[in-house]
């Protein structure tokens, strides 16, 4: 294999995807947030929690008295019948109204003005994700780049994530980056989309979409401004082209019904639109959605028998020999 | 046999302290909808509603009903008063509902603010 | 039986002519045939039971898939499917037949002190009709092909781009038809209740009980069109390529949701207010002490019925609908609390006000208030919309409605069970079993549902047939399994106990547990005929009433509204509960059976696409109809 | 007693309704909110369309449809007085006015399907929304009045056989979901005409 002169370029990346990889634990918390909405959200829950807690303690209290104290007619904390019949006004009438009428002014009213869709043009950025039965398709306006289930933004920076559909429902949602919205046909939702330090955010397709709706995760991975702008030029060039003759992997990419007709590779005749666009494929933190590590052998092993990695997954086990497989493996694995 | 019969005016009044916060808040509640709805979709947002305007007229109008039924069912309750709510019709049944309204209007009343104050407040076509 | 032996001879004689006016035809065609609502209570009972074994083995087999991640016991499509059918069943062919159509069918008529259903032989049609759509949706599950795009089937994945087999339309014409039995039966329950009272019970003297089937059936018979109607306009499209839900049509996708949750949240309280009304059975009885703030509690139960239809929009808080809209959702959602506070204390507030004594039945209703105020509280948080729009669609939410559906609803309906048994079988089940079989379910349900609450606030998605290593979930996840099959023991034990007591158990008298409401003034198990006299009512718990009850029996020698000349039973005023006439009902007939059985097949052409064959079948179930209408019960 | 001086007699007691109008009232109820929603579903579509009824589609003929449905509302005269004869026990004067009714209620229906399918030959429901609201919503309406028409002929069939308790609390059944559909035609046609007004 001929010498890759980017080489510095896939050391960063591959060193940030380990460390991607490794911050991949369970860093799909609601409770844990890093950004501003979805702070509020946290707070409101723990709000929440708190006054719940107090109300069912005072139930199983009330339950637990009657239980001990059984053998008497009057209440535990004296008075009768009248007694009772205003404790239920007071406990189960007024105070309730009181405190629903509270927490619908807090959360309905203000904290909803937080985590609410931003205006457009409001933000600093705008990009487009379009959900598609698995993955999720990203665009950024203004540029040719157009990469899949993995989301860049400058770090601190109000983003404003116009959301589409190409088939089914889908629900996109970052839970520590905020709420989450749906993507329905025929119309696009906003969501502001913002992370307070660098660090990569596990997201994943929250409305149920068909058979592989397990395995619809994306990354949101958030970088100081300069890398994001370095990382957004190299996603909007295309792939580099072939030095002398066109390596086998990549005629067998191209070749009928195979690769180039559901994927798209700028800068070469790959124009498919069913699968994500593969330009940059190997800079990429994950394959199939978040199904597999983008790891040699992972890759390998997705080309060869996608139908056992993901089942129901529009891509097909292709009728090709081992060695087709590995040239094309290899062909992808060089698309940085 | 027939049971004792009420004075006409207490059973009206007592049927309309049973229903009448339910009514207003039901069409005040599926008009805000049909208002929210009409104003922000392409094809009737043509036809320039006022959405705060409606809004408005709903919430009063209906709030005003339904504080009206919690007066019946007042007037009801007071005028059976000391009746066991077990007690045999007419009586003891305008009292039994009487409480029933008592209860049931206040919660239409606070339904019926709490929509219109919400739907005021916000935009009328924000998206969530 | 007992008490009837010992009657004197004018009694005994008035007594026999009931037995033999009011008997019906022996053997299996006896059970075709029967309009006798215990029987077709009991059918619904048998039945309903059955689809819940079902229902709980979809859900063994999803938990035992979850149970690790990455596993492959199920393929995705057979985990879709399980996942579908276990929506479908709990609710559409376990909790509303179970709780109308097996409690409300059995108890309704006692309690009110009425010898039938205002309807009997609709009656009979509601349970065959149920039966057939109960077989008809499960036939495409041992066909392979069963409803896979969720209960609650979101258009465009439901239509035929994205589901071209007849998954979908098991699903769409197995709830129309469904719904047909659901709407009858809750037709029949309202007539009933307010038609067939016994003569003094004003609607102020009504049984808690019978206001919760009340307000049950007016929701179904107000919320279940929305759900016929979606699933009509799915198939109009499906079928016949009409443009409802494509937006290259001119159509929503949202129509369906806005349709479907008009339906689906009603539902939620159609499901557990049934169990509310079984809670207000059993309180009062084993706390010894009438309900505290009697009508503050019924009218509750209404309310909360009433104001559900003004709520289904926070199922869709996260679809972008604008925030003006989605608010007054909200408010409603936080005011059809209130209706739940007022009860779970006037229930906490009986207890303590009682000498309550915590046998089986008892147990079950203290879990089903603790279960139902986790699940309550839950439910508020989703009022707050920006915490919905956070945590929906995650196993959040999955805790959530199983506190409320599994916890608040099955619980009072499994100490339904122990409570009325006596009443049904005349025998005793086992106490210290039973106590040991509530804590079983109790820490198995706990096990099982309240973990989901940490996983879905950890990021869990709902619907997911497996899920990654390394989230944070896996433990939870097995904590869920084994709380499953400890649930699952739980309830073996209870229906164990249950089959021992009926061939082994100690005999129980007419009145156990010294309930106060009619079905205990009656022998147990009742005579075809409920009440050889027809009960006087004074008050809301008339079987208390010692006065009242002393009286039956000289009004029994007398022959004051005993009604045995002819197959009658005595027509109140709808208020106030005053004797209007005697009504002649109807005797056994095989028409129902006969017309459910066209129906069925009407379905099954449908689904076929053989509208020919469909039409002739329809002018068959017509013809049934007229033969059925022509059997008067006047000249019967 | 006879079966129909019974009737007579059990009428004359009786002061609330009997069951069997409860039943049918209860199940208009039920279709009342099935109507409810079809129409709603139709505002809802037309909401979003900017153009109703789309391009290339006609509008929605106004005279007819009115002309018809004030006929069918007319119908509910004859019902009326012959529910109120059958309470009477005068079966002949109860059969006559049936027949009146299922007369005019008939030649309504036929009419209307006449509409119906000469509408189709103009544009179908395949062809989008309008459409498909256009002909869900009328044809909703015929299938109930086609119901009715059943549960007319039925009746005047059994009367023939002379009055009974059921027979008479069956045509006060039938009596009522006739002042129902009535009831629903009006606001049906009204929608169904509202594009050209």
């Amino acid at each position: 294999m001929k010498r890759d002169p980017t080489r510095p370029a896939a050391l960063a990346a591959l060193a940030f995807c380990a460390l991607a990889l490794a911050g991949c634990g369970g860093n799909q918390n609601v409770l844990d947030p890093h950004s501003h909405p979805e702070r509020r959200i946290a707070t409101l829950w723990w709000v929440m929690f708190a006054v719940a807690a107090i109300g069912f303690s005072v139930v199983v209290l009330f339950l637990f008295l009657g239980w001990v104290r059984r053998n008497r007619d009057r209440l535990p904390f004296g008075g009768g019948e009248s007694a009772a019949v205003g404790m239920v006004v007071a406990l189960g009438i007024a105070l309730p109204i009181v405190l629903l009428v509270s927490l619908f002014v807090y959360s309905d009213l203000f904290v909803l003005k937080s985590v609410a869709a931003p205006r457009p043009g409001s933000t600093r950025l705008t990009l487009e994700v379009t959900g598609r039965q698995w993955f999720w398709e990203v665009r950024y306006p203004g540029t040719k780049a157009v990469t899949a289930n993995e989301i860049h933004i400058p770090v601190g920076t109000r983003v404003n994530l116009v959301g589409k559909t190409d088939d089914v429902i889908h629900s996109f949602w970052v839970p520590e980056l905020n709420r989450k919205v749906d993507l329905i046909p025929g119309q696009t939702t906003r969501i502001l989309l913002e992370a307070d330090q660098p660090g990569s955010y596990r997201g994943q397709c929250a409305e149920y979409c068909g058979l592989q709706h397990a395995h619809m995760a994306m990354y949101v991975i958030a970088q100081p401004p300069a890398q994001f702008r370095t990382w957004l030029a190299r996603e909007a060039k295309p792939a580099r082209p072939q030095q002398g003759s066109p390596s086998p992997g990549f005629l067998a990419f191209n070749a009928e019904n195979a690769c180039s007709g559901c994927h798209t590779v700028r800068g070469t005749n790959a124009h498919g639109d069913i699968g994500p666009d593969l330009t940059h494929v190997a800079s990429r933190l994950t394959l199939a959605a978040g199904t597999i590590p983008n790891r040699p052998a992972d890759l390998l092993e997705w080309i060869r028998d996608p139908q056992h990695v993901k089942p129901g997954a529009k891509m097909p086990n292709l009728d090709l020999t081992d060695t087709q497989f590995r040239e094309i493996a290899t062909y992808v694995e060089g698309l940085r | 046999m027939i049971a004792a019969r009420a004075p006409r005016r207490i059973e009206l009044l007592q049927w309309f302290g049973l229903f009448g916060g339910a009514a207003a808040w039901t069409l005040q509640h599926a008009a805000l909808f049909a208002v929210a709805v009409a104003r922000c979709n392409s094809g009737s947002a043509q036809w320039g509603i006022d959405a705060t305007a409606w809004k408005l007229g709903l919430t009063i109008g209906a709030a005003v009903v339904a504080a009206g039924a919690e007066l019946a069912a007042g007037v009801t309750w007071m005028r059976t008063r000391g009746a066991a709510e077990s007690e045999a019709p007419p009586r003891g049944r305008l009292h039994f509902f009487s409480l029933c309204a008592l209860v049931g209007n206040v919660l239409f009343l606070g339904a019926i603010l709490l929509d219109g104050v919400g739907s005021l407040y916000w935009h009328p076509c924000g998206q969530a | 039986m007992a008490a009837i032996d010992v009657l004197p001879p004018r009694a005994r004689e008035r007594v026999d002519r009931l037995e033999r006016i009011w008997a019906e035809r022996p053997g299996l065609l006896g059970w075709l045939t029967t309009v006798d609502h215990k029987r077709i209570g009991l059918l619904y009972f048998f039945t309903s039971l059955a689809f819940f074994g079902a229902g709980g083995v979809e859900a063994l087999l999803m938990r035992t898939q979850l149970a690790a991640p990455n596993s492959h016991l199920l393929s995705p499509n057979a985990y879709d499917q399980a996942m579908t059918m276990h929506g479908i069943t709990m609710i559409f062919l376990f909790v509303i037949p179970m709780t109308t159509g097996a409690f409300g069918n059995y108890l309704v008529p006692l309690m009110i002190g009425a010898r039938d259903m205002a309807f009997p032989r609709l009656n009979a049609l509601g349970f065959w009709l149920f039966l057939g759509s109960g077989l008809f949706i499960y036939s495409a599950v041992f066909a392979g092909i069963a409803p896979d795009a969720g209960w609650f089937d979101y258009v465009p994945l439901a239509l035929r781009r994205f589901d071209p087999g007849l998954n979908i339309d098991f699903y769409a014409l197995g709830l129309i038809f469904n719904g047909v039995a659901s709407t009858l039966a809750s037709i029949n329950f309202i007539a009933t209740i307010f038609k067939l009272r016994a003569p003094g019970m004003s609607l102020n003297r009504m049984p808690l009980f019978c206001f919760a089937i009340l307000a049950v059936s007016f929701s179904l018979v107000f919320a279940l069109p929305a759900l016929t109607l979606d699933c009509v306009l799915l198939e109009l499209q499906r079928r016949l390529q009409f443009h409802f839900f494509d937006v290259g049509g001119g159509g929503s996708p949202l129509l369906w949701q806005h349709l479907f949750w008009f339906f689906g949240h009603p539902e939620v309280y159609i499901i557990v207010l049934p169990a509310f009304g079984i809670a207000t059975s059993i309180i009062p009885t084993f706390a010894k002490h009438r309900m505290i703030a009697f009508p503050l509690v019924a009218i509750a139960e209404l309310l909360v019925a009433f104001i559900g239809f003004g709520v289904w929009a926070h199922h869709m808080f996260a679809t972008g609908l604008p925030l003006a809209t989605l608010v007054i959702f909200a408010a409603a959602s936080m005011l059809v609390v209130i209706p739940s506070t007022i009860q779970i204390f006037a229930w906490t507030a009986t207890v303590m006000m009682g000498r309550p004594e915590f046998r089986a039945p008892l147990l079950f209703i203290g879990g089903f208030i603790t279960f139902f105020v986790i699940g309550g509280l839950s439910g508020i948080m989703f009022a707050a919309i920006p915490f919905d729009q956070a945590t929906t669609d995650t196993y959040f939410v999955v805790a959530h409605f199983h506190f409320i559906i599994f916890g608040a609803a099955v619980f009072p309906i499994l100490g339904g069970m122990y409570y009325w048994f006596p009443k049904v079988t005349g025998r005793m089940y086992n106490e210290p079993v039973a106590q040991a079989s509530f804590w079983l379910s109790f820490v198995g349900t706990s096990l099982t549902f309240f973990p989901m609450h940490v996983v879905g606030l950890l990021g869990m998605p709902r619907r997911v047939y497996t899920y990654d290593s390394g989230l944070g979930w896996d433990a939870y996840n097995l904590s869920e399994t084994v709380g499953a099959f400890l649930l699952t023991a739980g309830l073996l034990l209870i229906f164990g106990n249950l089959v021992w007591g009926r061939f082994r158990g100690a005999y129980a008298g007419s009145d156990p547990f010294f309930g106060g409401t009619l079905e205990w003034a009656t022998t147990s198990p009742p005579p075809p005929y409920n009440f050889a006299v027809i009960p006087k009512v004074t008050s809301p718990y008339p079987n208390w009433d010692r006065q009242d009850r002393t009286e039956d029996r000289p009004r029994l020698e007398e022959g004051v509204l005993t009604l045995e000349t002819g197959h009658e039973t005595p027509a109140s005023t709808v208020i106030d509960g005053a004797l209007d006439e005697i009504v002649r009902m109807p005797s056994e007939s095989i028409w129902p059976f006969a017309l459910a059985l066209f129906v069925a097949l009407v379905f099954v052409a449908l689904l076929f696409a053989h509208y020919a064959v469909a039409g002739f079948l329809a002018v068959a179930a017509l013809l049934a109809v007229a033969a059925w209408n022509a059997e008067e019960p006047e000249t019967a | 007693m006879s079966a129909a001086t019974e009737a007579v007699a059990v009428e004359r007691r009786r002061v609330a309704h009997p069951n069997g109008w409860w039943g049918i009232a209860i199940f208009c109820a039920s279709e009342a909110m099935l109507f409810g929603l079809l129409l709603a579903t139709y505002y809802y579509l037309r909401f979003r369309a900017t153009q109703w009824p789309p391009p290339g589609v006609p509008e929605p003929k106004v005279a007819l449809p009115l002309i018809l449905t004030a006929v069918l509302v007319s119908s509910s005269v004859p019902v009326a007085l012959a529910a109120r004869a059958a309470r009477a026990g005068r079966v002949r004067v109860a059969q006559v006015a049936l027949a009146v009714a299922l007369a005019a209620q008939a030649t309504y229906f036929g009419l209307q399907i006449h509409l119906f399918l000469d509408d189709l030959a103009k544009f179908t429901p395949q062809q989008g929304a309008y459409g498909s609201a256009y002909y869900t919503l009328v044809g909703a309406h015929h299938t109930h009045v086609a119901v009715g028409l059943l549960l007319d002929a039925w009746l005047l069939l059994r009367l023939a056989g002379g009055l009974t308790t059921y027979r008479v609390n069956g045509l006060l059944a039938t009596a009522f979901y006739w002042h129902f559909v009535n009831a629903l035609a009006v606001l049906v046609v009204l929608t169904q005409v509202s594009p050209s007004l």
